[in-house]
């Protein structure tokens, strides 16, 4: 690796997302503790370098005396699932529509874009309550309000950018060769929408976080004993005065992740295509 | 003027760029991109001189450079701008700021964009007057119209309120001809409009040009890719390769005794000059202009030279003088 | 009518605006192109000329089958291509290809230059990966660009070969009729005269025939045998090149040559200045179309479309003045 | 400018008709009405009487566009908690998101306008950087946990300012910060880069040209142009704002709609959040109908067009 290309690698962003990733993926191999045991004799013991604290608990536990750092480490799994769950349906789902109303127009365009526009005018917390009054709370609430709300950004985005890549010599080229729309779409506009993919994906994962967060926060989503960073959070509000722990490691590492995404974004935004600024 | 005896003119140039050098840091500065490598010349009052050159050439970089208008990561690195006799490149951002505008003017390349859209086009051709003379109100107004009915827009009193997006292209063109003459400069840029300029358009922008020139007695130079335009409208003219000038003198030198191989080639590959139909091939200068990032040692053109040998790809040509106003940077310039 | 590969009667392109119910506005309509008639010989190159908005980029969308005529004919090798379908369309594809102006746009950035060079070719033959990739090979060849190079991607190019490679697509199916729309526009002065050179060596081996659409007069002077020029959607004059470039008879063409940048300073010649500006297509002047910006204005002209007038070299201009000169002659 | 108005005014109607239809759906699927007016002790016929009576046994389209009609005139049913209208139940909360959402507002946009055109101006500096890193970490942390850390910060630890509630402005200063971080990063980011866009527009450079002070180019003209795209994203984070409120109320116990909204998911009282949300999306829409008309005042092109 040259020094160039050294300089150039998103440090930061990787630096940040890996240890997420790593948990999420393996996360059972790290547990210091197993997060489900209760301990009741060990209730919110500070983290390890605080009066009281327990080395063997480097975080600290929560008000079950659950090891707070396995927990986290449990949680990884769940909020990322959850959120790379949603958005890569969202994707699949936004993508689709904004390049079929996007190269064909007419009335399906119409259809695509006022349905955006709905959504558009709930704001993102209102509609996942509205959808958890329609479901209940839980796991399909959160996956649903994360797909609802995040495909019609995809669609509005992929739309607008298919629509000036439609005019582009090449498309017209391929239909000159004959080409059907489909391998038009296939061949020619999907690939060059990859960049804008990728950034959006990017940062639509780190806001799917915090909108999963804020879901099961306000009780729709995840429930309890299963380990959710915003479950954690919400969990610790009760204690803030007694074990201030709980909620600002759990806020820690999510703001940790969003941030990785969010770096991550920009960076690809910067290194595939630096028009891409208004994302 | 002085003494009738000395026959050549002893007069102060109104331009005169020396060894001008200017690169421009590329891919977050990982290239260095030579742009202009040593420009040359003069440019005496109330003369017009074409810039020639192919995309890359250097010709847009070196004329920013004499405004001191640089893109970001651009610098100039070495050579004099002597404007009346005085070096702009070491001006203050101040004392430049009351030099454009004022004293030298551009056009850019396209007057669809150079307008703000949210400006009234009045506004926008009163600004230079209000900055550099001080003019406001009623006399400003006056002023403005005077000049839009100068550059030949009928009704200019109508066309003051209106915005960039009201007007055509060539309407627009004249707009940004009337702001940029409006202090009376004495000397005016053009940079040709790049995107494929219909005939009848690009003759109207060439008659602006010259009727500005008639008007106020300002010298002008032309950025253009087009030999056409330098026939039509230079008095002299300045063939640019690689930064460089490949070749300079006045308009006839360069069209009736053309003394650089690239020039030659140049004039002989323009379409449409025989009788239509007649389906002889065309003569090509073959290969590609050189990376301005990666330049080959000697002379630049030697790659695509018919001519060249290894003194011309080992050693850099100078000007060589063909008489006092023709130069052409080729070791065998004089041969021809 | 089978010396000629491509004729074209009345063909027309409007393009309806939608009207506001609220506002009670009435429908606009943009006449793009009003009723056109050419033909094109088999092996020749006819050059459609004309200015920014004179319909001549829609015409060639029309002949390519990417927009679809309002009006009129398109006639290949005299049959109808506008009702062509399936099989029909699929031989039209073949033998009608396109380049385009723009060199960078034209080329997909996400293909290799062979998928790029074989999508006609896949698209329309069932042919074996062997054949694909010899062909390919072959063509490159034939437009000058080096085989080996065929597992690049078109960014590795300049302007020049980009276009190369344009060709080349265009050229691998083997058609008989190419449209070429502004091919030389986006080039570089000293890459200019290699592309001509090589289209003009592609039509004499293969005995192509062009639609050449540009507003370069010199490309135009140097390529065609032919002329059309184009004035707000209609043709105003057309016939040999020779003699429209010598002696243009349409008072709109005689402006537009005279704007012809010289060739030597002394070339400078008497230009003809037009005044005003090019009318709107959405509401073009009554009667000629041209009137509004012409210097032989007469009283008819505003009243009367003039007629086709035919010189005996069968160059044709539809101008007032012309009908007269032919009236009083005979 | 007209027909650029009437377009827009169709477009915002039809939104609407498509926030009815949503929030209709979900009301449809989130259970049925009967049970919890008629009480679960009653009989078969009580129901059906019930049913007849709000004419569910009808056509659901019929349903839709009964519904619809009662919306229009202002009829949104009651609150299944408190016995009482909807509009009443909402009405009284109102006032306390005003007041929480405009402060964010206000804040954001003047916090993020003025730091998007200093981070500009001074662009690839320390201080460009510092204000990019303020802007990304501000879009990476939720709502909730800001105003949590606050708490415990300003009113558990420094014990500067009270942990919840409403009341005079001491109340209102952690709640509106907090709801103002998300927006005021969005708006910087996007001032940032408008402003760098626009200070790399042609018409920029022929200012320069024209030998105009760069304080000119800068606040005349860059700043204008720049806002364009600013004035556009206002609009969405106004609605980002309210989504936010919901969050912010809950931390911080403040007696606004959001705070209204979770309670009733807790009391399951479906009419106040279906028609709270319904209510919302017809301010927004309408907000951002104007949001567009300020575009044609600005924007000579609209206006002109």
């Amino acid at each position: 690796m040259t020094w160039q290309s050294f300089r150039r690698f998103p440090w930061i962003p990787v630096l940040l997302l890996a240890p997420v990733v790593i948990c999420g993926l393996a996360g059972p191999l790290f547990y210091p503790h197993d997060p489900t045991v209760v301990n009741l004799l060990a209730p919110r013991k500070p983290p390890a370098w605080l009066p009281g604290g327990d080395p063997s608990f480097l975080l600290g536990t929560d008000h079950f005396g659950r090891d707070l750092l396995s927990r986290l480490i449990e949680g990884a799994r769940v909020t990322l699932m959850v959120a790379v769950l949603g958005v890569v349906v969202a994707a699949v789902i936004g993508i689709s529509a904004g390049m079929v109303a996007g190269y064909f127009g007419g009335w399906i365009d119409n259809l695509v874009m006022r349905i955006v526009d709905v959504k558009m005018s709930i704001p993102t917390i209102l509609l996942t309550i509205l959808i958890g009054s329609a479901f209940g709370g839980g796991l399909v609430t959160i996956i649903a309000s994360i797909i609802f709300v995040f495909w019609a950004d995809y669609a509005r985005v992929i739309r607008g950018e298919t629509l000036s890549l439609r005019e582009r010599g090449y498309v017209a080229l391929a239909k000159v060769a004959n080409c059907s729309s489909f391998t038009i779409l296939l061949r020619h506009i999907l690939p060059n929408l990859f960049a804008t993919c990728m950034v959006l994906f990017s940062l639509q994962l780190g806001r799917a976080l915090i909108v999963e967060a804020a879901i099961t926060f306000i009780g729709l989503g995840i429930q309890p004993p299963a380990s959710a960073w915003g479950l954690l959070i919400a969990e610790g509000r009760n204690y803030l005065a007694t074990a201030w722990w709980i909620p600002t490691f759990a806020g820690l590492a999510i703001t940790m992740t969003v941030l990785g995404t969010n770096l991550l974004g920009d960076w690809l935004r910067d290194a595939l295509d630096p028009k891409l600024r208004q994302l | 003027m002085v003494e009738p005896a000395v026959n050549v003119v002893v007069e102060t140039p109104v331009l005169e760029v020396r060894d001008l050098r200017m690169f421009i840091h590329a891919d977050r500065g990982t290239r260095i991109v030579r742009a202009v490598n040593g420009l040359s010349f003069s440019l005496g009052a109330g003369r017009t001189m074409g810039i020639i050159g192919e995309s890359g050439s250097g010709k847009s970089m070196a004329s920013l450079s004499i405004l001191r208008l640089l893109p970001r990561g651009a610098r100039v690195e070495a050579g004099e701008v002597l404007f009346g006799g005085e070096n702009l490149l070491k001006k203050s951002d101040s004392e430049m700021r009351r030099i454009r505008g004022r004293h030298i003017a551009m056009i850019l390349q396209d007057p669809m964009v150079s307008l703000d859209p949210l400006f009234r086009v009045g506004e926008q051709v009163a600004e230079p007057l209000r900055t550099h003379q001080g003019l406001s109100g009623e006399t400003l107004r006056r002023r403005v119209i005077e000049l839009l009915g100068a550059v030949g827009i009928p009704a200019p009193e109508s066309r003051f309120d209106q915005y960039p997006h009201q007007m055509s292209g060539g309407m627009l063109q004249r707009i940004v001809g009337a702001a940029a003459i409006s202090c009376g400069p004495e000397l005016l840029i053009a940079d040709e409009p790049t995107t494929a300029l219909d005939p009848t358009v690009q003759a109207q922008y060439l008659d602006l040009l010259e009727e500005l020139q008639d008007r106020t007695g300002l010298s002008l130079i032309v950025i253009t890719h087009d030999l056409g335009v330098a026939a039509r409208l230079c008095d002299d003219v300045i063939v640019m390769y690689a930064g460089r000038a490949a070749e300079r003198g006045s308009v006839r030198d360069i069209f009736e005794r053309p003394a650089h191989p690239y020039t030659q080639a140049l004039l002989s590959t323009l379409p449409g000059r025989r009788a239509p139909g007649e389906h002889k091939r065309l003569k090509t200068i073959d290969g590609q202009p050189p990376d301005l990032a990666a330049l080959p040692p000697g002379c630049p053109f030697a790659p695509r030279c018919p001519r060249a040998d290894d003194r011309c790809r080992t050693e850099t040509p100078p000007e060589i003088a063909l008489d006092p106003t023709h130069m052409a940077a080729c070791w065998y310039a004089s041969d021809a | 009518m089978s010396q000629h590969i491509l004729s074209v009667e009345n063909l027309t392109k409007h393009y309806v605006q939608k009207r506001s119910f609220v506002l009670r506005t009435q429908p606009g309509v943009v006449k793009a192109v009003d009723g056109i008639d050419f033909a094109l010989p088999v092996g020749a190159t006819l050059g459609l000329v004309g200015e920014s908005g004179c319909g001549k980029s829609t015409t060639a969308k029309m002949l390519l089958r990417l927009e679809d005529p309002s009006a009129g004919k398109i006639l290949f090798d005299g049959r109808e291509v506008q009702a062509a379908t399936g099989s029909d369309l699929r031989d039209y594809r073949t033998n009608v290809q396109a380049v385009f102006q723009d060199p960078y746009s034209s080329l997909n950035p996400r293909m290799r230059v062979d998928s790029i060079i074989a999508e006609p070719l896949i698209a329309n033959r069932q042919v074996a990966a062997v054949e694909v990739r010899d062909a390919v090979a072959q063509v490159m060849g034939v437009v000058g660009l080096n085989p080996d190079w065929a597992r690049r991607f078109p960014h590795e190019f300049s302007g020049g070969q980009r276009q190369r490679i344009a060709i080349a697509r265009a050229l691998v199916l083997r058609p008989r009729l190419m449209v070429l729309d502004e091919p030389v526009s986006a080039l570089d002065v000293s890459i200019r005269a290699q592309i001509l050179n090589l289209l003009m060596d592609l039509q004499d081996q293969f005995g192509l025939s062009y639609l050449l659409i540009s507003h370069d007069l010199d490309v135009i002077a140097e390529m065609c045998a032919e002329i059309a020029v184009m004035y707000l959607g209609q043709i105003v004059e057309i016939g040999p090149a020779r003699d429209i470039v010598a002696n243009p008879r349409h008072p709109y063409t005689q402006a537009l040559f005279s704007a012809r940048l010289p060739a030597h300073p002394d070339g400078a010649a008497n230009r003809i200045r037009l005044s005003g500006e090019i009318p709107s297509p959405l509401d073009p002047p009554s009667g000629c179309r041209f009137r509004t910006r012409c210097p032989h204005v007469m009283p008819i002209c505003a009243e009367v479309l003039p007629p086709e007038s035919e010189l005996p070299n069968g160059q044709r201009a539809s101008c007032h003045l012309l009908s007269e000169q032919s009236a009083l002659s005979s | 400018m007209l027909s650029f108005f009437l377009r827009r005014l169709k477009l915002a109607l039809i939104t609407i008709l498509g926030v009815t239809l949503i929030v209709f759906v979900a009301a449809r699927l989130s259970g049925d009405v009967v049970y919890s007016l008629v009480g679960d002790a009653a009989n078969t016929e009580e129901i059906d009487t019930m049913r007849r009576q709000l004419g569910l046994d009808r056509p659901v389209w019929m349903q839709y566009f009964t519904y619809v009609g009662n919306v229009a005139q202002g009829d949104f049913g009651r609150s299944i908690r408190y016995q009482r209208p909807v509009t009443d139940v909402i009405a009284e909360r109102v006032p306390f998101t005003v007041q929480l959402g405009l402060t964010a507002f206000f804040v954001s946009i003047v916090l993020g306008v003025s730091l998007g055109i200093l981070a500009a101006r001074t662009r690839g500096s320390f201080v460009d950087g510092a204000v990019r890193t303020i802007a990304v970490v501000g879009q990476s942390m939720p709502h909730f946990w800001i105003g949590m850390m606050a708490i415990l910060v300003f009113a558990v630890t420094l014990r500067w300012l009270p942990t919840s509630g409403a009341g005079g402005l001491s109340h209102l200063v952690m709640p509106a910060l907090t709801l103002a971080t998300f927006p005021m990063a969005a708006i910087l980011r996007i001032t940032r880069s408008s402003m760098l866009e626009t200070l790399d527009a042609e018409y920029v450079k022929f200012l320069r040209v024209k030998g105009l002070a760069e304080r000119l180019i800068v606040w005349k003209h860059a700043l204008r142009n720049a806002l364009i795209p600013v004035i556009a994203l206002s609009g969405i984070q106004l609605g980002n704002l309210l989504g936010g409120a919901v969050i912010v109320e809950t931390v911080f116990s403040w007696p606004g709609l959001g705070n209204l909204m979770v309670e009733s998911i807790v009391s399951r009282d479906y009419p106040v959040i279906q028609s709270g949300v319904l209510m919302i999306a017809v301010f927004l829409i309408s907000l951002n109908f104007l949001v567009d008309l300020i575009f044609g005042l600005i924007d000579p092109r609209i206006r002109y067009g």
